[in-house]
């Protein structure tokens, strides 16, 4: 029971790095840029946001720093992908390269240095109430804007005018030209709203999460928001269970360990990637439910007057 | 008002094949000064020994040949799926799992002198790599499962199998309980190309420049190459000409699996000498940078394969002679690979200036 | 009406538009007032469209001037047009398919939803323009669509409304119903611009012309006073070419059958292919007629193997007589098929490959590799015979595929197409988008084909071109195939019919 | 470019230069795997070259490199050290060992120093820190806090080294507290994820733990998480009191420096010896640290009395009855553990709850 309570409670904190990522990576790619750099963006928002509260102490200031930085690796992507209309797929692991690079290169003063976690939060009266209370009431305050900043844009996506302009410069950029949208204008800002939410993801996991800095940390957790936004079919609340789930699957691991049920760990720590290969075939064999969610234009380079 | 403006060209300029990389290295050059001079290191020192010193001593050139074998090979494999576009990233766990069961072979003969056992790992580890890839293949084929997320998991999955093995079943009985296999013998390791001496290149090297060249015969010449080309440039005409695209999915993957392994094999055979818990530092990753470089075509990967390891031993001089932290090249070769990305727009789009005065044409 | 006539609505002054080192629009003059229904007429590839798009301001002139009411204004983007009170209907429905009618036109029109859907309503019972606006648009007809994209530009109030092809997708009794809906506008003084090359429309529907001939204008007219042969020799510089070939019955072996097809896209909103049976004998052109979206692409697709059939169906498309309805296209290509699709750049052709490597695309069976390896020589002069053959206009068998012009780039899958020397020849829109010279080419090597004793079967949205090319004539409506009755015996008023549906008119044809 | 290459030439010819060490500064070439942090492997490592400078001044002249790694990569700096001169190469990885032994052989002039491996060869020395003394005296503090007796213990990979360190650990904290078993184990299976590490440590905090151990995880994530819950937490390699300023129990604190001024001081003398130096609390290169106030002070008492029975030779915690986790006796009473078994183990004591990969 202790052991479920721990998965389930602890599923929301892992699982809100790459919720964040993957929400934003869900953006770009409905607005048909498909951006590989997510894992480069993290690690860069990962150092300077530690940076920026072993410094100043400001969780704020931090996230700002963060967002900031990572977007403007995005905007590096971006100029390539938009102007020099390169590769999206090159142009990605580019920008990722060069994320990764500078976290190390920037944050190599900081190596390996601690911070306090910030308490948690505990909503009065609710988090009283046995079991559900402690896994849901008692997470901290980035976990619940996370979860909220989905369900907006849940609402966003689909029912605003700004989501019906996204969803259709995906669908059709020329299209969308023709009807007076400023298609990379739209690519833009859509990418730069995924480097800002891989931003804040690096930042919670290397302040909030761990909170620790060191050289590599984020260890492939962008290359898994990515494959979320693709095994959530690219709806925001499919993307949301689908980060939970993989967040308590990771944990899983962990706590059945301690069980000692004599599987060799090394068995169950695959078991995440192995559940995600899995859970991605049975998904992706619907060809149709690919076909109406995914962007259409997901990864063409789109020049205007062409 | 006076803009500029990319226009398509009729036909790839030959002349920005050139001028492509010059930029690329002139722009890296321009913004690597500057952050070496933010680190307040010697530039001059650093460009030195990244791009000259790697060229002056018989080491370094041996250890250059070291570092681009495995990066060529994966590059050619890689990059075959790519120009069909088919993103194989799982090329780390394809040269992991070829080494795994290549290593089999010394593992189970480990006093053995026949001849035979490195053909036979070659045949094994380029086997077991496409087998690897192979698991993305069917996925892709059978429920359209995108092959980006399962080559990247596989390289997680791969990872575990090798801990695993190499602290259980494969681990040195002799070895005190470290995580490594037995020392393979000499039957199973590449010769040197210098033998007794004090340099590590071996003859895998030629192996990878002549499947280099098998490469480029096949991306250049055959029809199976062009049929590829044609499923990654416009996939509704391949289907149109009844070049399958499963096939395509499945030929990019083996080939890739296949190159992949075969490094494996490069490495184990070669600087390794056996099993451990690390057999490449992320060959299979940069690999991906060195494809793109070399512009996906087989001479262009070579060219691009031996840069990248030249900066790559360069970077050891730079860290040791002007002080760079550990990880200002890797910022270096992001720069690279940015800038060629941009200025390779010149191959395919003129620069025109639109607006203004007449007579642009 | 008459006292708008004072001041125009719009006026072009030397409006020029260059592409690279082509001119597109050469200083055009153009002057529209309030109310008038005016024909911009010419072939394709005249530059019709590109001045379109620059008075509604997706893109902007290189020379000239645009005067909106006697003021110079410069339309930077269709937003700008809009506001000024331009509205554009595009050739090419400017529509998303995954969003609703009512969202389509929030795009345009900013409002809230539940208001829009009252508006469409309206606009529809007003001008006899009747649609659903919270239907999906993938699910709508091509007429539909239409009718989604003219209310969406009178709902902005316009006074000047473009047309680009309008009539291209309708059936002929819904252009009845469209030229009376453009009647009412005009009598409500809304100008329109109209674009056709149709000279039978431009004379039922238009108070003046202006003609368009290689991106210049060649003259002004009146067309319901001035000849069509006179407007053509404007159009096109020379008398048009009116071929004539004998309607010829070879009798031949059946080449295609298809035998109670049925067939359901696993996309629900693509038309179903519902108990379709038809014979393609050697030595006859069959034609199919229909609007489109009522299955043409998906029975194209199946023929050539694009979609292919369980094993179980395999004998429901029969090419001589043997089942390959599983087969994929290169086994269908090998017993002798050839097909030419709807979409030249991107399906008959892979846009950023070289003329010399689209032909290998599908002439590879005729010796141009060996061992695995392609003959580069052979290759090049294959493509070079393609090239002489249909007198396609390139820069050379190296240029890009998509630096051809459509209509050169058609010609030249035609030829390759026809280069096999196919048993059967499978072609969609031969000649959709091609200038007339080109077409009348397209045509004359079909029936030259035929009369070699190929089998074809012609898949076209305009009724004239099968009139004038096919043996028989068949019509597609909502998955079905009519009859086939012989071109001699049909009457366009029939085939019209058969096209809104009303298959019974081809039995009697048929009698 | 003659400057750099003539050393490895005369060294590939196997030219023998005598260098004067009066003269000029003994070159040391000194590479670390990781980044350097505040604690763990690396930061104990450089803080060992830190005191072999202090100690030597100008007599020696140091290079060091970090992040280097363990693959080829690793192989290419040190040859590169020894191709531009060095006299002494310090290797911070197990993973450099093999090939370390082949450039310490085809160096005549060369002296190779590697961390924590197993095999000795022609000037090529080997040197490790008895970690496993520390973990029994740390297992015998928290034998002391753990009220449940109940233990957790994270580790990265299930090697000999950590094994030794897992049991001695248990054996001491079963030698205090005879109530210890089931101790349960977590493994990372990855040689660093900070995340990984704290959320294991909240798995076995979840699971009830009272002391968390934490065997080599690279980053010190899981001793924060420990104080976080109130759980108490043991360190491996360094004092970790500052990431667990109230829960600090107790950490193995490792000095390097002792073992690095031996081997410096023995190649000046020219009597530099390869062999495996295995330097515990007798030697000055381990002890305990970091120990929580809340141990009473007879506990306290007894863990130090017991350090300087190890010291003193007469008490070592691999000594027989020994019974691993499947009832068997691996070690008959009164024997003690050869330097090899222990370097080598690879059985889990009665009381450890996991399974090893076979």
């Amino acid at each position: 029971m202790d052991m479920i309570v721990f998965i389930l409670t602890g599923a929301f904190a892992t699982a809100t790095p790459l919720l964040l990522a993957a929400l934003g990576e869900l953006v770009t790619e409905k607005s048909g840029v498909i951006n590989l750099s997510v894992e480069g963006m993290m690690a860069l928002a990962a150092a300077m946001g530690f940076a920026t509260v072993y410094t100043t102490g400001s969780y704020l200031l931090a996230f700002a720093v963060a967002a900031g930085l990572a977007m403007l690796l995005s905007i590096v992507f971006a100029a390539l992908v938009l102007i020099f209309s390169a590769n999206q797929v090159a142009s990605g692991l580019a920008a990722g390269i060069l994320g990764l690079g500078l976290s190390a290169l920037l944050g190599r003063e900081y190596e390996s240095f601690t911070l306090q976690a910030p308490s948690g939060l505990s909503v009065p009266n609710l988090s009283n109430i046995p079991v559900l209370g402690s896994i849901l009431f008692e997470q901290d305050i980035v976990v619940y804007l996370t979860v909220t900043t989905g369900l907006c844009l849940m609402w966003i996506i689909q029912h605003s005018r700004a989501g019906l302009i996204l969803r259709v410069v995906g669908e059709d950029p020329h299209i969308a030209h023709n009807l007076g949208f400023n298609v990379l204008r739209v690519r833009f800002l859509a990418i730069l709203f995924g480097g800002f939410m891989a931003g804040l993801a690096g930042a919670y996991a290397s302040t909030i999460l761990t909170p620790i800095w060191s050289q590599g940390m984020i260890l492939g957790r962008g290359w898994i928001a990515l494959a979320l936004v693709v095994f959530g079919t690219w709806r925001v609340l499919r993307v949301m269970i689908g980060a939970y789930l993989f967040g308590a699957l990771l944990l899983a691991d962990l706590a059945v360990q301690t069980l000692n049920l004599g599987i060799p760990s090394q068995v169950m720590t695959s078991m995440p990637y192995v559940m995600t290969i899995i859970v991605l075939a049975i998904v992706s064999r619907n060809a149709l439910r690919i076909k109406l969610n995914a962007p259409v234009s997901l990864g063409q380079s789109y020049r205007p007057g062409q | 008002m006076i803009r500029y403006e990319f226009v398509p060209r009729a036909q790839p300029s030959t002349g920005a094949l050139v001028i492509v990389p010059i930029l690329t290295v002139a722009l890296s050059i321009l913004c690597g000064t500057a952050l070496f001079y933010i680190l307040d290191k010697p530039a001059g020192v650093a460009f030195y020994a990244f791009f000259i010193e790697p060229f002056l001593s018989n080491y370094t050139l041996s250890e250059i040949a070291i570092k681009a074998a495995p990066l060529i090979l994966i590059a050619q494999g890689l990059a075959i799926g790519f120009r069909a576009r088919v993103w194989n990233i799982g090329a780390e766990g394809q040269l992991t799992i070829g080494a795994i069961c290549a290593g089999l072979i010394p593992i189970t003969w480990p006093q053995s002198d026949n001849v035979l056992m490195l053909p036979a790992m070659i045949l094994v580890g380029a086997l077991t790599g496409m087998v690897w890839a192979a698991i993305a293949a069917a996925l892709r084929t059978a429920f359209n499962a995108s092959e980006i997320i399962v080559t990247l998991m596989l390289n997680a999955i791969a990872a575990q199998i090798l801990v695993y093995l190499i602290n259980g079943p494969l681990k040195d009985p002799r070895g005190f309980s470290f995580p490594q296999s037995v020392p393979f013998p000499d039957v199973a390791l590449y010769p040197l190309l210098i033998e007794d001496s004090f340099l590590r290149a071996n003859v895998s090297i030629y192996i990878v420049l002549a499947l280099s060249l098998l490469a480029w015969i096949y991306v250049r010449h055959s029809f199976s190459g062009f049929r590829l080309l044609v499923s990654g440039l416009a996939p509704a005409a391949a289907h149109y000409a009844g070049f399958s695209s499963n096939r395509a999915v499945w030929i990019s993957l083996l080939v890739g699996g296949a190159a992949a392994g075969l490094a494996g094999v490069g490495e184990i055979s070669g600087p390794i000498g056996k099993l451990q818990p690390i057999l490449s530092p992320a060959y299979g990753f940069a690999a991906i940078i060195v494809a793109f470089l070399g512009g996906l075509n087989p001479i262009g990967i070579v060219v691009a394969g031996f840069f990248m390891a030249v900066i790559y031993v360069g970077a050891d001089g730079a860290v040791l002679s002007a002080g760079l932290p550990a990880s200002a090249p890797i910022v270096f070769q992001g720069l690279i690979l940015v800038f060629y990305l941009a200025s390779h727009t010149l191959v395919n789009f003129e620069l025109r200036r639109i607006g203004g005065t007449k007579g642009t044409a | 009406m008459t006292i708008s006539k004072c001041s125009p609505l719009l006026e072009l002054r030397n409006v020029t538009k260059r592409y690279g080192d082509f001119i597109a629009n050469d200083a055009i003059n153009l002057t529209v007032h309030a109310g008038d229904i005016h024909a911009i007429l010419g072939e394709n590839g005249a530059g019709k469209s590109t001045l379109m798009k620059t008075i509604f301001g997706v893109h902007q002139p290189d020379e000239g001037d645009i005067l909106w009411k006697d003021v110079p204004v410069q339309i930077t983007n269709p937003a700008q047009a809009r506001d000024l009170g331009i509205g554009m209907v595009f050739q090419h429905f400017s529509l998303f398919e995954t969003i609703s009618v009512a969202e389509n036109i929030s795009l345009t029109i900013p409002a809230p939803l539940s208001d829009l859907v009252k508006q469409i309503r309206a606009k529809g019972e007003a001008f006899g323009l009747p649609v659903n606006p919270q239907a999906s648009v993938h699910g709508l007809s091509v007429g539909e669509r239409q009718r989604v994209e003219i209310i969406r530009c009178l709902l902005q109030e316009p006074e000047l409304l473009i047309l680009d092809e309008p009539t291209s997708v309708l059936p002929p009794p819904a252009i009845e119903n469209l030229f009376a809906t453009l009647r009412t506008l005009s009598v409500n003084g809304i100008a329109i611009l109209y674009i056709s090359h149709k000279l039978e429309e431009i004379r039922a529907l238009c108070d003046q012309a202006t003609i368009l001939r290689s991106g210049a204008v060649t003259g002004t007219a009146d067309p319901k006073k001035t000849n069509a042969k006179d407007l053509a020799t404007l159009m096109i510089g020379q008398d048009i070419p009116q071929p004539t070939h004998p309607k010829t019955r070879m009798n031949g072996a059946p080449q295609l059958t298809l035998n109670q097809l049925n067939y359901r896209d696993p996309n629900p909103n693509i038309v179903a292919l519902k108990d379709i049976n038809l014979t393609v004998r050697a030595g006859e052109i069959v034609g199919i007629a229909g609007v489109s979206g009522n299955g043409q692409l998906t029975l194209a697709r199946l023929i050539s193997g694009e979609d292919i059939l369980t094993r179980d169906h395999a004998s429901s498309i029969q090419m001589q007589g043997q089942p390959v309805g599983h087969l994929p296209p290169n086994a269908r290509r090998k017993r002798g098929l050839s097909f030419v699709p709807e979409d030249r750049l991107g399906r008959g052709a892979a846009p950023l490959m070289s003329i010399s490597n689209n032909g290998l695309l599908t002439g590879h069976r005729l010796g141009l590799v060996k061992n695995g390896l392609i003959q580069r020589s052979k290759r090049d002069s294959f493509a070079e015979n393609c090239i002489t053959a249909m007198n396609v206009q390139t820069q050379g068998v190296q240029a890009l595929a998509s630096s051809l012009s459509g209509g050169n780039l058609q010609k030249y899958i035609v030829a390759r197409e026809m280069a096999v020397n196919p048993l059967l020849m499978v072609v969609a829109q031969p000649t959709w988008g091609i200038d007339v010279g080109a077409a009348t080419l397209v045509h004359q090597r079909l029936i030259g084909l035929r009369d070699n004793g190929t089998a074809i079967l012609v898949i076209s949205e305009d009724i004239e071109e099968l009139f004038e090319i096919s043996d028989r004539l068949t019509v597609m409506y909502d998955g079905r195939l009519s009859n086939p009755v012989s071109t001699c015996n049909a009457t366009c008023e029939q085939i019209g019919q058969m096209m809104m549906g009303q298959f019974a008119a081809s039995l009697e044809a048929a009698e | 470019m003659t400057q750099k290459t003539l050393p490895m030439l005369a060294a590939m010819i196997g030219l023998a230069t005598s260098y004067s060490y009066a003269d000029s500064p003994l070159n040391i070439g000194f590479i670390v795997p990781n980044p350097v942090g505040e604690v763990g492997w690396d930061h104990e490592l450089d803080r060992g070259r830190q005191m072999m400078e202090a100690h030597f001044g100008d007599q020696i002249s140091v290079t060091a490199v970090d992040s280097v790694g363990e693959g080829p990569d690793a192989t290419r700096m040190m040859n590169r050290m020894a191709a531009q001169g060095a006299d002494m190469i310090f290797l911070g990885s197990f993973g450099h060992m093999n090939d370390g032994i082949l450039l310490a052989k085809r160096n005549e002039n060369l002296a190779v120093i590697h961390a924590g491996g197993y095999l000795t060869g022609e000037r090529f020395a080997t040197y490790a820190p008895r970690h496993y003394q520390a973990s029994y005296l740390c297992g015998m503090a928290a034998g002391y806090v753990a009220e449940d007796a109940e233990l957790g213990i994270i580790a990265a990979f299930p090697l000999p080294e950590v094994i030794g360190m897992m049991n001695a650990y248990v054996l001491g904290a079963q030698s205090v507290n005879p109530a210890i078993n089931n101790v349960q184990v977590v493994w990372l299976n990855s040689w660093f994820d900070p995340a990984r590490n704290r959320s294991a440590a909240e798995a076995l905090i979840s699971g009830g733990v009272d002391v968390l151990y934490s065997l080599f995880p690279g980053t010190p994530a899981a001793i924060s998480a420990a104080e976080e819950n109130g759980v108490y937490a043991v360190a491996t390699l360094s004092d970790n009191s500052q990431f667990a300023p109230t829960k600090h129990l107790c950490a193995g604190q490792t000095h390097f420096g002792a073992i690095y001024i031996n081997y410096v001081n023995s190649v000046m003398n020219g009597n530099f010896a390869a062999g495996d130096t295995f330097a515990g609390i007798a030697e000055d290169a381990m002890e305990v640290a970091g120990l929580s106030p809340d141990l009473t002070d007879n506990q306290r008492n007894a863990i130090l009395a017991k350090q300087d029975e190890i010291r003193a030779g007469t008490f070592e915690p691999f000594t027989g009855p020994i019974t691993d986790n499947s009832g068997d006796e691996v070690v008959t009473r009164g024997v003690r553990l050869t330097i090899g078994d222990i370097k080598g183990m690879n059985f889990l004591v009665q009381g450890l709850d996991t399974t090893l990969p076979n």
